[in-house]
């Protein structure tokens, strides 16, 4: 997109925002169209693809044994890494992840973590010597706004189907990952005072500051990330949160629970 | 090839291959165009259990400057196995492999690319494997050329890919993995509809004769491969108001 | 937040913490003005263990240059923990953890940054953790906002960042290595003296109820931090002829 | 070379070629003289110098103990380098080997490997856990063309000369590698349907085709690459694989049997 | 600094020099004020902040178990390394040490190994499986110049206050690391066959050759560097070995020693 | 300078040394002018065992151009050791000794190096040691010195280099691998033949005296490696029409 028309199109959304209205005619705290497929990836323990709106992610999940972090000997271990290939978008370059894609690998974790969504304790082998690790990859396939909440859903419903491959390694059956919570990640951008969830690509350009805050199934809020650089006041913050409770409920809700 | 008894691998069951396939027989086949909405142009393949994705970005301007070309656009192909596509995860990032194959794929599409007409500036190939199943380079090639189709990429004319393996002392179109792993011989090219070879590898054992009937098969596979590809990009610009010119670009 | 059996821990002990504040206590603070030579401006702080030097170099030219911008200066941020600031020594050079901080760090600062003034420059601000003790990314915060005053960067406020926390199901301010590592939630935050929430970030478990007296005290905290900038400030600048400009804009 | 003499050289060769004629005056599938030096690296187990013409290559190879590959526990490992280092050539350019060097060490590689040259299974020292790892370091020194068979040539001549340092180890005597193959490489380049072999700098660049076909003892292939932007007809394969077959029984009776 | 002033600055400080003065008024020979600030860094097994005029330059000892080298089973390890962090002159950047981080890590290495100052044998835990691991990190604060002499002064007095960690890793009491020397490495530029000690910023840039003589307590000397594009005659280099002998004496008994 | 129990070696047998030279002898030295066809100027030379090659490139562009100096060429210098050259094999790539070798050796040519005939160029000095034997650094400065040379760069002077050593309390010329393994000081210097020391390095452990004596004892070693130098040089320009330039340049 050239950047003439480029101007354009943020004048176009800038004044449509101005009306109270979105480019796609949502509702300021309304989703895109949201599809998860899962298990479509044979080769690993785990997957899903999500698509929101015309974003699309595929997380896999590999699981193998490997050593416990010397301060926790008896629990298992997350490692999640984040691709933002130059495939998704005309901004992305070839390169080890920059500290966009740090971050989001970063807050995509931090939500499985935090949440406690995985039972460690489950994935522990011998203790002190041996536990599963769980590779969270999240590969990201076509950005078209607010890739972190397609990502963070990706991982959830990939654990959510992840076997542990526990015949391969000769030991013991397979089982299903244990998963006790459901962390949901939603995003806000802020723009003139206006709060706009799951923001498209053009939306994210012109706002400059975003929220996530990432829910449990029990309406805990178990991580939050700001970034961009403009400022949120408090009540913004406050808004931002209660909304986001709610989203993430429908979404834990319609997509995830049984 | 990795050196096994192989004894002790039956390749065959009566007459056909472990999947059920005959000897000259591909894998089935399937090809989505334009599956993605930042790209310029792209395209989804299966071919047997690989799943591989492929965009295209261009012609744009070349960053660093100094890679400029003044008579022609340079073409760039990145060829990334996703860590989850395959038994054991795989590190992020490319390796040895995936700059080699990088390299070849690269060399088997810039042949029909009309470059010339794009100085100063890139097109790049972006080729994911998201699940790997034996034949992912041929794969990649497959989905970046109707990709850069989808691109309006000017080209002088369709490539289509396809491998010949051996086993057990056969000659077999497209191996799927076991057939790969423990087979004698690997043959993976790339070639126009009118039989200019664009990319031809090989490791393993082939006798000059064999050698012979494994290009003929692989040439009978990429042809098949070909009206495939076209049948893919017909589908997609004939629900368009008009046919383009880039589905010309590939007949 | 490293689970544990908190049960085992105890962090009060006659209404106070482990280290005698009140929940609503800040650690002791020590903030030095200009104490480097070579850097335009800089700034040492000590928030209870934590030592950090921030140090800021610009408006300078911008290298390499596609990196400028046209309209405004560009903020650079640079996050480093020397290797025998923690218990367990840290290889030299960020990790992804300080790349992440970098970046919420620079985002802090660079809303009350007058970037226009400066177009196709950059300023660089670099922060070294000398010792850590939890809170180094608001320590750092705090003490780069006032290298960037020293360094007479317009600004349109001052920046001032505090973490609160909860311990045993209570809402402390300002958490202490133990409490950070055994306790139930981290919320760091920077702000400017009117309020505006500049960076926020949040781990572990908190109710809405807890957010709101969380993000409430961290706010406190950085309020009470701006008071003690600002009395640094004025403190090297009274003893220079006359008010700069730069200590008129932290007011 | 300045850019202006580089285009006049061009204009010559490809005259000549139009003649039916090489610079150096050789026919078209006639190789520069070769030599082969052994042994000059006395600190490597094995080496060799290869002067293909002016194009000069220095081989080593190093072994030591070490882990084998889980999916063959009882097999010696082959790992192959090749430092394209900056003395070698104006366009060559300091730091981790780039696309052109990692395919030369891997077409380098898979003769040795894909023509079972060396008898790995002998190199197994405790199966599973140890076994002799086989250092191939390429080091190109002079690119005067064609440095791919060079490369080829000193690798498999050095293995030839390989003695295993077993009592350095403390396991038992020194011994000679056992090797069961000669593979030879043999290049071509296509350039106005005129095959030409062993090309020089010059005719390297003004051909954009070029084909390697390995061949074995028993005049098997073992391994094959094209590489460059441009096409090849199959009968060019065909008539390029004949007479590389050819060569490559000179090359090998010549210089490498006993 | 823009390059005007800097080209000003130069020659007033040449046309100094011609007239046998300092800007800063020192004599040829002199060193700027040092002072020396031990056990800064609490959580490192030792440390020293050296500041040498304005320059200042941060030193911390972490001690932890680990292997010998094959070579030397039955010593401990010393590993150096130093960080030109940006924060400390506008000229260091970003990154892996470059050239000069690195000659300044091993040069200081050199001063502590070459005087044999740690009792390495005294660090040996498991003959030839343990032995203690010690980490000399060097962090430069702000470079006003000769920053080589304030981390060798800085290295040397942070190991003098190291307690080895040995209760930590269950390996019995701490005990104080064993020094059994004291180098000190003196620095010298020459410009116009004028030779000036501790050269600050300003006079390392105008010239060009510049001479480090590292010596032992008993007066021999240990390590030697020199650097730049400049060339020194042999007499030259005698006489600032002469001075360095006397200076180092000095600083090491007002500073060192107890 | 490894630590070992000196008594259990003995470095001298019948008052010569363990090779049978006398404490101020050379090792044999080879040198060849114009091994290599490619590059600018190149020299082979083998002093005892190292095996060392060199070549020069230059004066040419600079890339990336940021690195242009307007008055004077820039001088680059890579020292670099085959994986091949050393007892256990080397990783391939460079590491801290092979950066600091670099850099002093670059610093020991380019004294001499007529830089300012070139302005905004680089010349590029290009040194592999494809055989290590104690020496490296001196063998690669006189093998690159005479490489200049044959590339035709300017140079105000030759430069020569040697080591001179200390074993069992004596001064020895140009130290051997169990020397300078075992001994107990390693003082490589190198110089133009009127006696301008460019490098000077020395580590181990040197009464003030032994260091005169060593220093004297390195610069005969030079003298003597010049006139093996010019004789190289003499003997490969004599066969040629006339005397070149770069021949008298180093008279």
């Amino acid at each position: 997109m050239s950047s003439v028309i480029s101007e354009i199109r943020k004048d176009f959304i800038y004044n449509l925002i101005l009306k109270g209205e979105r480019a796609d005619g949502r509702n300021f705290d309304q989703y895109r169209e949201i599809s998860i497929e899962r298990d479509v990836i044979k080769k690993a323990e785990g997957s899903a693809l999500v698509k929101l709106g015309s974003s699309q992610v595929l997380v896999g999940i590999k699981m193998q044994p490997g050593e416990p972090f010397p301060d926790s000997p008896n629990r298992g271990v997350i490692i999640t890494n984040a691709e933002l290939v130059p495939l998704a978008s005309p901004t992305f370059e070839p390169g080890p992840p920059n500290e966009i894609g740090i971050e989001l690998a970063r807050v995509v974790d931090r939500g499985v973590r935090e949440s406690k969504a995985v039972d460690l304790e489950a994935l522990c082998i011998v203790p002190g010597k041996q536990v599963w690790i769980i590779f969270i990859d999240v590969h990201i396939l076509d950005d078209c706004g607010n890739i972190l909440d397609a990502a963070s859903l990706g991982a959830i419903a990939a654990l959510l189907t992840t076997k542990v491959p526990a015949s391969k390694f000769g030991l013991g059956d397979d089982f299903i990952l244990p998963v006790k919570d459901i962390p949901i990640a939603t995003t806000a951008i802020e723009f003139n005072d206006v709060l706009m969830f799951d923001p498209d690509v053009d939306e994210e350009t012109i706002a400059n500051t975003k929220l996530t805050v990432i829910t449990t199934a029990n309406g805990d809020i178990c991580g939050m990330q700001k970034s961009g650089t403009g400022v949120l006041k408090p009540e913004q913050i406050y808004r931002i949160v209660d909304i986001a409770c709610e989203k993430a409920k429908e979404i834990r809700e319609k997509f995830l629970e049984a | 090839m990795i050196d096994m008894d192989e004894n002790d691998i039956s390749f065959f069951k009566d007459g056909l291959r472990l999947d059920g396939r005959r000897t000259d027989q591909l894998r089935p086949i399937k090809i989505e165009v334009g599956v993605l909405a930042r790209a310029d142009g792209s395209c989804y393949i299966e071919m047997g259990g690989n799943k591989v994705i492929a965009a295209v970005y261009g012609p744009r301007e070349v960053h660093p400057r100094h890679l400029q070309e003044v008579t022609r656009a340079i073409v760039r192909y990145r060829y990334n196995m996703a860590s989850f596509s395959v038994e054991e995860r795989k590190r992020p990032g490319p390796d040895r492999r995936s700059y080699e194959l990088s390299k070849v794929s690269r060399e088997a599409l810039e042949p029909v690319i009309l470059t010339s007409y794009f100085p100063r500036s890139v097109i790049d190939v972006f080729v994911e494997v998201l699940q790997a199943d034996a034949g992912t380079r041929t794969a990649g090639i497959n989905a970046a050329a109707v990709a850069l189709v989808d691109a309006g990429i000017p080209m002088k004319s369709m490539i289509s890919a396809c491998a010949a393996g051996k086993v057990a002392d056969t000659i077999v179109l497209d191996p799927m993995k076991e057939e790969d792993n423990f087979g004698q011989a690997d043959l993976p090219i790339a070639m126009t509809p009118n039989g200019d070879i664009t990319l031809l590898q090989m490791d393993g054992n082939l006798s000059p004769d064999e050698f012979h009937m494994a290009v003929e098969m692989a040439m009978k596979g990429a042809r098949d491969i070909y009206e495939i590809q076209r049948r893919a990009l017909v589908e997609k610009y004939s629900q368009l108001e008009a046919p383009t010119v880039e589905v010309k670009a590939c007949e």
